[in-house]
C-alpha cells in the first residue's frame, strides 16, 4: 500500500513538473502543505465524533447553561446569557478590542 | 465582601477606564490626560501591592467574575508568580510613561498624543489581564487587545517604515493568535473546559483518550507564543518593529510585551498541561534548544548592525532566549533565574531604549559609528548606557549576573554543563558588541561632531531611576530571590 | 481511520481551510490578500469551534417553555461571537495600515515596495 | 437611489433598535443590532455624500458615544460591586430580573446590551468615516 502511494506521488511529480511545467518551488510548497494536512488528518481521525451528544465538550457546563440559564440570568436566549452574564468579562474584552481598533485606526490615519 | 476582595478585577478595570476616558479628556482638558493615566497606573500599583501582602499571608486569591464559579464563568487567579509579573509590568510601565510624556512631544504629532495615552493604558491593562486570567479564551481576547495596541504604538509615528514594520508585526501576530485559537479548540474538544486548573485535572485522563489532539495543541501553542515572544526562528518581525518605533514604545515592547507572552507560555506549560505530557513528548527540549540558538544568533546578528536601536532590538532576541531557557530547563533554580531575568531585562532594556531615545532627542544620531566621543557631552546618559550594557553582559554588581548565575547553577545541577558554555559564550558575544560603544564614547580623542540639545529633567530622572534599580538588583537580590523561591516551590 | 475522517469532515474542512489561510498569509506579497487570508484562517477556527458545539438534531439555544427539544451547545457559539468581533477589529486596523502604505508607495505589493525602496 | 435609501434608512434603524432590545429574547443582541444601526448611517453617507453623513452624527458625538458605550459597560460592572456582588455580577448583585421572556427581564443583560449596541454602531460609523477620510 505504502509503496503504491510513493510510486503514485513520484509519477504525479514527474507529470506535473515536466509535462505541465509547474515550477519546482510551487510543487515543494504544495507537498509541504499536503504533509501538514496529512499529519493533521491523524488528529482529525482521533477527534470525538461530530455531532454526538456524548462528546466531552457537551459536559456539565452547557447542561447547566441550558437547564438553569433562564432562571439564573432571566434571558431566554442562552447565547445572550452566556456572553453577557456567565462570561461577561470576555464581552468586556470584546468591547475593548473594538475600542482599541478605533484608537489604532484613528491614531494611524491622523498621524500620517 | 469588602472592597479589597475585588482588587484582582479592579486592577485591570481601572486601566481600561483610564483608556476609555482619556480620549474625551484630551479633547476637553488636554493637560489633565497624562496625570489621569499616571493616577490610574499608581492606583493599579497600590492595589497590586495590597494583593501581594494578602497573598503572602493567606495563599493564592481566586476571583470569580460575576460570581460564577470556574467551569461556568471566568476566573482570575493571583498567586505569587503572577503578582511578581504584575508588579514588574505596572511599575516598569509607570516609569516608561513618565519618560514618554516628555519624549513624545518631539516624536509625535500633537493631536495623536491623546490616542497614544489611550493605547498605552490599554496595552498595560491587557498585559495585567493576561498575567491574572485563568481562562484560555479570556487569554485569547486579552492577547488580541495587546497585539493591536502594540502594533498601534508603532504605527503612530509619522514614518513609513513604522507602517510596514507594524503591518508585518500585525500579520505575524494574527498568525500567532490563529494558531493559539486552534490549539484552544483542540483542548476544548478533548476536555470541554477552558479553565486552567480544571483543564490540568481533566487532561490527565484525556491524555490516554485523545493524545494526538493534545500534542497538536502543544505544538500550536509553541508556534503561537514563539511568534509573539520572538523565540529564535520566529523572530523575523521583531527587529524592524522595535527599531522603527518611537523610543518609549520600543522600551515598552522590548521590555514588557515579549515577556508577557513568554510568561503566558510558561503558565500554559506548568498550570495547564499535566506533568505526564512533558514526559511523553520532549517539549522542554525543543524550547531549550531554540532558546540556546536564539541567545547565540541574536547576539551574532546584533554584532552586524550599524543602527543603535536595531542592535538593541536584536539583543532582545538573544535575551528572550535566557527567559525561555529558564522555562526549558524544568528545574526550580532555572525558573528563579528565568523570572529574575524577566525583571532585570525589563528594566535594563527599557533603560537602554530610553538612552537611545535621549541620544536621538538631544543629538539626532542613530548610527553607532557616530557615537564616538559622546560620553563627554552627555555623561549621565552614557553612564546609564554603560551600566545597562554591564547588566546585559552580566558583570558582577549588576542584575544580569544573578539571573545568569542561577541559570548556570541549574544547568550544572541537572548535569548539562554544555548549556553553561552557551551562557558564557553568549555573554562574551554581548560584551563584544556592547563594550566598543562604551569605550569609543568615553575614550575617543576627537570631540563629538553633532549639535547637542540639553536633556530635559524628567528624562534624566528616568535614567537615574533605571541605573539605581539595576545596581540594587545586582547587590540586594536576596528579597526577590526569596519571593521567587516561595513562588516556584508551589509549582512543583 | 478513513471512515472516521469522513465522519468528522467538518473538522477536516476547517483544518484544510486553516492551512490554506496560513499558507496564503505567509507567502503572498499582496497586503490585501494577506488580510483576506487572515480572515480565512480565523473563520476556519470559528467553523471548527461551532462544529464542536453541534449536536445531532439540536436547535438554536433559545429556550421555549415546556418543550423537550434538544439544544446545541451554547458555549462555542457564544465564544465565537466574541471571536468574530475580534477578527473584525484586526481586519479594520490592517486595512487602515494598508490604505496608508498605499498612500506612500502607490502599491500594496510587498515585492514592489522593496523595489521602490532599493531604488531610493 | 437617494429616495430609496432615505425611505429605507429609518426602517433599518428601527430594526436595529429592535434587535438590540430583544437580544436576550431572540437571535441578535448588541453586536448584530449595533452593526445594523451603524450600517444604516453608512448607507446614508454612501448614497448622499460624506457631509450629509457627518451631519447625522458628527465626529465629536461619535467619539463621545464610543467612549460612553465602553465606559457604561465598565460602570455596570462597578455598580454590581457597589450592590454587593462580584464584578459584572447580575442576579447575585440584585439587579431586577423580571419575568423571563418579557422585554424587561434579565437585569444587567439589557443594560449591557444597549451599551454594547451604542458602542458597535458608533464603532462602525467611526471606522467608515476615518478610513474614507484617510484615503483623501
Amino acid at each position: 500500500m505504502l509503496y503504491i502511494i510513493i510510486i503514485f506521488i513520484i509519477i504525479l511529480t514527474l507529470f506535473l513538473r515536466f509535462i505541465l511545467g509547474v515550477e519546482a518551488r510551487t510543487l515543494l510548497t504544495f507537498y509541504l502543505l499536503g504533509l501538514i494536512i496529512f499529519l493533521f488528518s491523524f488528529t482529525v481521525a482521533e477527534m470525538p465524533p461530530f455531532g454526538s451528544p456524548d462528546n466531552p465538550a457537551f459536559n456539565e457546563v452547557p447542561r447547566r447553561y441550558l437547564e438553569s440559564g433562564v432562571t439564573e440570568t432571566g434571558a431566554v436566549n442562552i447565547i445572550s446569557s452566556v456572553i453577557i452574564d456567565y462570561r461577561a468579562f470576555d464581552t468586556l474584552g470584546e468591547a475593548t478590542v473594538l475600542f482599541v481598533a478605533i484608537a489604532a485606526v484613528i491614531a494611524t490615519l491622523k498621524s500620517h | 465582601m469588602g472592597f479589597a476582595d475585588h482588587f484582582p478585577a479592579l486592577i485591570v478595570v481601572v486601566l481600561f477606564i483610564a483608556a476609555f476616558v482619556s480620549p474625551l479628556l484630551f479633547r476637553w482638558v488636554e493637560k489633565a490626560t497624562a496625570p489621569f493615566v499616571i493616577a490610574a497606573l499608581v492606583a493599579a500599583l497600590i492595589m497590586t501591592t495590597a494583593l501581594l501582602v494578602r497573598v503572602q499571608q493567606s495563599g493564592p486569591v481566586l476571583y470569580h467574575m460575576g460570581g460564577w464559579a470556574p467551569p461556568w464563568g471566568i476566573e482570575f487567579k493571583a498567586d505569587l508568580l503572577r503578582i511578581f509579573i504584575l508588579l514588574i509590568v505596572i511599575s516598569v510601565s509607570l516609569w516608561i510613561f513618565i519618560y514618554a510624556v516628555r519624549d513624545l512631544k518631539h516624536e509625535l504629532k500633537k493631536e495623536v498624543t491623546g490616542w497614544y495615552y489611550t493605547l498605552f493604558a490599554l496595552l498595560v491593562g491587557s498585559m495585567t489581564g493576561m498575567a491574572l486570567t485563568n481562562d484560555l479564551f479570556n487569554l485569547f481576547v486579552l492577547m488580541e487587545i495587546c497585539a493591536i495596541a502594540a502594533c498601534a504604538i508603532i504605527s503612530i509615528k509619522e514614518d513609513r517604515e513604522c507602517l510596514e514594520a507594524s503591518f508585518k508585526y500585525l500579520i505575524l501576530s494574527a498568525m500567532g493568535t490563529g494558531c493559539f485559537l486552534l490549539g484552544v479548540a483542540m483542548l476544548y474538544m478533548a476536555t470541554g473546559y477552558l479553565n486552567y486548573s480544571l483543564l490540568q485535572l481533566e487532561l490527565v485522563e484525556t491524555l490516554t483518550l485523545y493524545p494526538r489532539n493534545i500534542f497538536a495543541a502543544a505544538a500550536l501553542f509553541i508556534v503561537a507564543f514563539g511568534t509573539k515572544a520572538a523565540l529564535f526562528p520566529l523572530h523575523v518581525w521583531l527587529p524592524d518593529a522595535h527599531a522603527s518605533a518611537p523610543s518609549p514604545s520600543s522600551a515598552m515592547l522590548s521590555g514588557l510585551v515579549i515577556k508577557i507572552y513568554a510568561f503566558a507560555l510558561f503558565l500554559i506549560f506548568y498550570q495547564v498541561f499535566p506533568r505526564e505530557l512533558l514526559d511523553l513528548i520532549p517539549l522542554n527540549e525543543i524550547i531549550l534548544w531554540l532558546a540556546s540558538l536564539g541567545t547565540m544568533f541574536g547576539s551574532i546578528y546584533a554584532m552586524l548592525q550599524t543602527d543603535l536601536k536595531k542592535m538593541l532590538a536584536y539583543s532582545s532576541i538573544g535575551q528572550i532566549g535566557y527567559i525561555f531557557m529558564g522555562i526549558g530547563f524544568d528545574h526550580n533554580l532555572a525558573l528563579i533565574g528565568g523570572f529574575y531575568h524577566i525583571m532585570v531585562h525589563a528594566v535594563t532594556k527599557a533603560m537602554l531604549f530610553m538612552v537611545a531615545g535621549v541620544i536621538i532627542y538631544s543629538t539626532g544620531v542613530r548610527q553607532i559609528k557616530d557615537l564616538a566621543g559622546i560620553g563627554r557631552v552627555l555623561p549621565l546618559t552614557m553612564l546609564a548606557f554603560t551600566i545597562g550594557s554591564a547588566s546585559m553582559i552580566g558583570i558582577p554588581g549588576t542584575g544580569g549576573l544573578i539571573s545568569k548565575w542561577y541559570l548556570s547553577l541549574s544547568a550544572l545541577e541537572i548535569g548539562r554543563p554544555f548549556f553553561v558554555l552557551i551562557i558564557l559564550a553568549s555573554s562574551l558575544l554581548n560584551a563584544i558588541y556592547y563594550m566598543p560603544i562604551v569605550i569609543s564614547a568615553f575614550m575617543h580623542q576627537e570631540d563629538f561632531q553633532f549639535k547637542v540639545k540639553p536633556v530635559p529633567f524628567f528624562m534624566q530622572a528616568a535614567l537615574v531611576v533605571g541605573m539605581f534599580f539595576i545596581v540594587i538588583f545586582g547587590i540586594f537580590s536576596k528579597p526577590v530571590v526569596t519571593l521567587l523561591e516561595q513562588a516556584v516551590i508551589s509549582l512543583f | 481511520m478513513l471512515s472516521k475522517i469522513i465522519g468528522n469532515y467538518y473538522y477536516m474542512v476547517a483544518i484544510i481551510l486553516f492551512v490554506i489561510g496560513m499558507y496564503t498569509m505567509l507567502t503572498h506579497a499582496n497586503m490585501i490578500k494577506k488580510v483576506i487570508a487572515m480572515n480565512i484562517m480565523d473563520t476556519s477556527v470559528f467553523l471548527l469551534f461551532v462544529a464542536i458545539g453541534y449536536t445531532h438534531g439540536g436547535q438554536a439555544p433559545i429556550i421555549k417553555e415546556g418543550s423537550e427539544a434538544i439544544y446545541v451547545n451554547p458555549l462555542p457559539g457564544a465564544l465565537m461571537l466574541t471571536g468574530i468581533v475580534v477578527a473584525v477589529s484586526v481586519t479594520a486596523y490592517a486595512l487602515s495600515l494598508a490604505v496608508k502604505i498605499y498612500r506612500y508607495y502607490g502599491t500594496c505589493d510587498y515585492d514592489e515596495i522593496c523595489e521602490i525602496r532599493s531604488q531610493e | 437611489m437617494r429616495i430609496t435609501s432615505r425611505l429605507v434608512a429609518p426602517f433599518i434603524q428601527i430594526y436595529g433598535i429592535y434587535v438590540i432590545l430583544h437580544g436576550h429574547l431572540s437571535p441578535g443582541g448588541g453586536f448584530s443590532g449595533g452593526a445594523i444601526f451603524g450600517a444604516s448611517l453608512v448607507l446614508i453617507a454612501l448614497s448622499f455624500n460624506l457631509e450629509a453623513g457627518v451631519k447625522q452624527i458628527s465626529h465629536q458625538t461619535a467619539s463621545i458615544l464610543e467612549s460612553g458605550g465602553a465606559f457604561g459597560y465598565v460602570l455596570t460592572g462597578l455598580v454590581a460591586i457597589v450592590l454587593g456582588g462580584n464584578y459584572l455580577a447580575n442576579r447575585a448583585a440584585g439587579f431586577p430580573m423580571g419575568q423571563a421572556g418579557q422585554l424587561f427581564s434579565g437585569g444587567a443583560i439589557l443594560i449591557i446590551t444597549v451599551f454594547v449596541g451604542i458602542k458597535v454602531a458608533s464603532t462602525i460609523v467611526t471606522l467608515f468615516y476615518n478610513i474614507i477620510e484617510g484615503e483623501k
